[in-house]
């Protein structure tokens, strides 16, 4: 099997598992029973986890929050803040087109307590323009939402002067960084961010634990109300094994991701040329420079991306695909299949099943598993082509 | 390996299509398109002095449901006359391929249409009123429902 | 170590964690990436974990949610009702004064949109009076939520009962069954509930995954907005290991729990008998018959729970204290601690530190384990009634 | 092992209390108490005819840090004249006690507050104002302050 999925969530690293057995085992404590040796453990480990965490992203460990996915942190910050006795009366909030369902929905449902959303485009590469931005922003603004990477093209938007005119124009600035973290650098500090969302999935840690950044000073209202876990911000038993998990994830990327990246760019780069010299009519998505190690995303013209997709997979190869058609199998009527709202906002025709098709990359994938992709490519492509009344030879 | 959204007949017909192509001398073709989702469905037949289908064949543009629904589509028609053809559901095509998603219902529907579109391009090229398929279509229906 | 603290959570049984490796190894595919085996693997996975869970509790498997943890279904549970629009209009819920803080404080949090909350008393043991919730009811009453066994005392509801009323009465009921779950039987038909909460850490399952049920045709407005993933109730990518462990926790519940319950319930007694003729001044909390098996609790005159707790842990004895003293030991302020509502409410004097502590047990608990608390307990006793201004031979 | 909310001179004053118990010609007792969380301290004090503490012993019902205050109070006092005792502050005892959690710090300002009482009861006995005791206290805060 050849993975290049891992937007999807990564294999965990051997060493995050590893570190993560003796609190499905032995080390069950709660951490919030601070009386016995069984219960700081646990503590203590998360702690621990907060840091490595923190460190990462450049910030302190009390700036750590853990929640259980990325949707849920995404849903925090934006929630969090709206619902914030601090910020009330600020109704306006500013995205982009290409941002998350988890950050797209929220603001949908915000609309019912009377926040608007202004939603900024991007170009053929997408990519947000600064000057859009800072229009889009006004004395009614709470807070601007955009996202480091985009999964399904690739795009790294220029987050540092994203951040510098959010400080200029004192709104409050989240970060969703789940595609990023721990393959490029995130830095809350030179992000000038208040918010920022990573989920170990993302980067070789265990699915099902998240964390969320707040700036010191910065408030929001929990989505959980409860105890007194993580000083209130989010009530609930804390998932031990997960967060020590995300913990060890994070302190390996730290050490070792510039590295893995770089390799990771290779294939990215040998992946992408074979592709744009095979078909005329194969068009690469999402900007070439700025983009995520190992990403490489395309659409090709006359054929449907689930069909592809399957036979993707039936050579062995898993991928993803923005296609309508692939995007919600489970789905009760056709009326709930739509395609990416990120092809068509950077301009793929969106009246046609776009052929579109993402391969991301992992720090595991080898070169030989790039050349059986580009081996077996022109064969899916001419079949399908084959097939399809739209092409003609 | 754990089931996927498709059977394994569906994954058949789509790996294997069957009257996969076009008819140069066809004397029916229908194309029908979903609006939805793109999709594109093309059929052509090749109706004999008997009103028999001696040859068909389809070109597809999407989704592997769409795909196996033509081909299995192309299956069952061949050697119909022009009157069992019609009789052919969406159902029909979506029991032989051993069901399919709900979401994908659609790309059966879009089968059973891309055959009435074929039919009456056939008759259209005979010099019939084409509508004629409508109302054998409509007496088929009711003779079902009574 | 002898382990007495299984309401915050059980040692995971090794059938279970087990059964989580794989997916936190090998079989790490997303499971909304249908088109790819890896994918399907995962969703096939947490699909079966959700047969064992509905199988437990006697539901569907489409009417199980999967969340994060306990908080998250009681807040699922309650705000999901509150802001769904089939019950527009219902302003008033009625819980009971032993509630978790996660369901306390979430009445306390909707009260800030115009919701009114009822807390029904209870009597010296811990129970609700039925007279008491019928009264309660009104035309106003959107919910009633009342646990099943509290955690702290052991006392177990007739929640059968409370049922039949809320149907008679024509409002929805939710149940916190987080602590009874695993132990005792409980089954949603028989209940007569709509929604009900329940977590894995509760019962031999991993920390960071928990459930809510939710009754066919009845309606929630999701905490998190975002994806497709379960069936839109609760946006998200999925905790895979963590479902897979609660399933699992599930199977073996169902299939075990009424032995090891026996042998619970045996070495409850014999804890409470001797507890009982040790010492006038200490006092069992919780009904004595209608109680967790494995659950014991008491506190003593003139001595406090957190030194007893702290002599308990030397021993090698983890407990658990509603006093105030153990009961927020990381806040930054002494206002931050509270004693116990629950033991307040079951009128353990609240102007002193109650010297309260609850043993709790789990299917690995042994005889000599107990005997050892039973040998221990007049020792550490004696030793702070010696040091008690209040206490005189 | 992890650490535990208390330091270890906190778990060594908790096991192993100094001075626990009363004394039976004691010529100074306070008893001091925390509305907010029911703590009481009780401290007993022998004191000779030079103001010298001769003697102390506490009671304690209270947590972890409220009896490792009490002792660790008692340690420092014994042997002290009544004006040096006054100079104890909690912060001293908080220190001597390698720390204490911040919701844990009213602890120690009831042993100071204990230490006090005892002095106030020890003037009232030998026939002195016991306000004594309130305007020395000023002296030395100001004495601090300055
Ligand atoms: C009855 C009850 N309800 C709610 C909770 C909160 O669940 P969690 O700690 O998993 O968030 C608990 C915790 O043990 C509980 O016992
Ligand atoms: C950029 C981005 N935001 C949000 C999410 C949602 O996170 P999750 O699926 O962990 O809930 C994803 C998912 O991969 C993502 O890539």
């Amino acid at each position: 099997m050849i993975y290049l999925d891992n937007v999807a969530g990564t294999k965990p690293d051997p060493r995050v598992v590893e570190k993560m057995l003796p609190f499905l085992t032995e080390k069950y404590g709660n951490p919030s029973a601070h009386f016995y040796p069984l219960g700081r453990e646990s503590f203590q480990a998360i702690n621990e986890a907060r840091e490595n965490v923190a460190n990462l992203i450049n910030a302190e460990p009390d700036e750590i929050i853990f929640t259980s996915c990325g949707t849920e942190s995404n849903n925090l910050a934006i929630k969090g803040v709206a619902n914030s006795f601090k910020y009330e009366g600020k109704k306006h909030i500013v995205i982009s087109e290409i941002e998350h369902f988890s950050i797209q929905n929220v603001t949908a449902k915000l609309s019912n307590q009377g926040y608007k959303t202004t939603k900024l485009k991007v170009d053929n590469n997408g990519k947000i323009n600064l000057e859009d931005l800072k229009k889009a922003i006004n004395d009614d603004t709470l807070i601007v939402s955009i996202m480091h990477a985009n999964p399904e093209i690739g795009v790294i938007q220029n987050i540092q002067e994203i951040g510098e005119v959010c400080k200029e124009k004192g709104v409050l600035f989240h970060v969703d960084a789940i595609a990023s973290t721990g393959h490029i650098d995130v830095d809350v500090k030179k992000f000038n961010c208040d918010l920022l969302s990573l989920s170990a999935q993302n980067f070789y840690g265990p699915r099902g634990v998240a964390a969320l950044y707040i700036k010191k000073g910065v408030h929001i209202s929990p989505l959980f109300d409860g105890g007194y876990q993580e000083n209130g911000f989010r009530s609930g038993s804390e998932n031990v094994p997960g967060i020590v998990g995300l913990g060890e994830a994070a302190k390996i990327a730290k050490l070792e991701m510039v590295q893995y990246s770089k390799n990771m760019k290779y294939l990215r780069d040998k992946l992408i040329n074979a592709l744009k010299g095979m078909f005329s009519f194969l068009h690469i998505t999402g900007d070439e420079k700025d983009r995520l190690p190992g990403h490489v995303s395309f659409w090709i013209e006359y054929i449907e991306g689930e069909s592809i997709l399957l036979w993707y997979a039936l050579k062995g190869i898993c991928a993803a695909s923005g296609s309508a058609c692939s995007s919600n199998i489970l789905a009760e009527d056709e009326e709930d299949l739509a395609a990416s709202h990120v092809l068509t906002a950077i301009g793929v025709p969106n009246d046609i099943c776009a052929g579109s098709i993402t391969f991301s990359m992992s720090k595991y994938t080898t070169e030989s598993e790039i050349d059986e992709v580009i081996k077996v490519t022109p064969e899916i492509v001419n079949r399908l082509c084959e097939m399809s009344p739209y092409y003609k030879k | 390996m754990a089931k996927g959204p498709y059977s394994d007949k569906v994954m058949d017909h789509f790996m294997n299509p069957r009257n996969m192509g076009e008819i140069e001398d066809a004397n029916g073709v229908g194309e029908v398109g979903n609006p939805a989702c793109g999709d594109v469905m093309k059929l052509f037949f090749k109706i004999d002095d008997n009103g028999v289908i001696q040859d068909v064949k389809f070109k597809t543009f999407g989704c592997g449901a769409a795909i196996a629904s033509s081909s299995m589509a192309t299956e069952l028609l061949k050697g119909k006359t022009v009157e069992e053809v019609l009789e052919l559901t969406n159902n029909a095509i979506v029991e032989a391929l051993d069901g399919l998603p709900p979401a994908k219902i659609h790309c059966s529907v879009m089968a059973e249409e891309a055959i009435e579109a074929a039919l009456k391009d056939y008759y259209k090229r005979i010099g019939k009123d084409p509508s004629i398929v409508d109302e054998m279509k409509a007496k088929i229906k009711n003779r079902v429902k009574s």
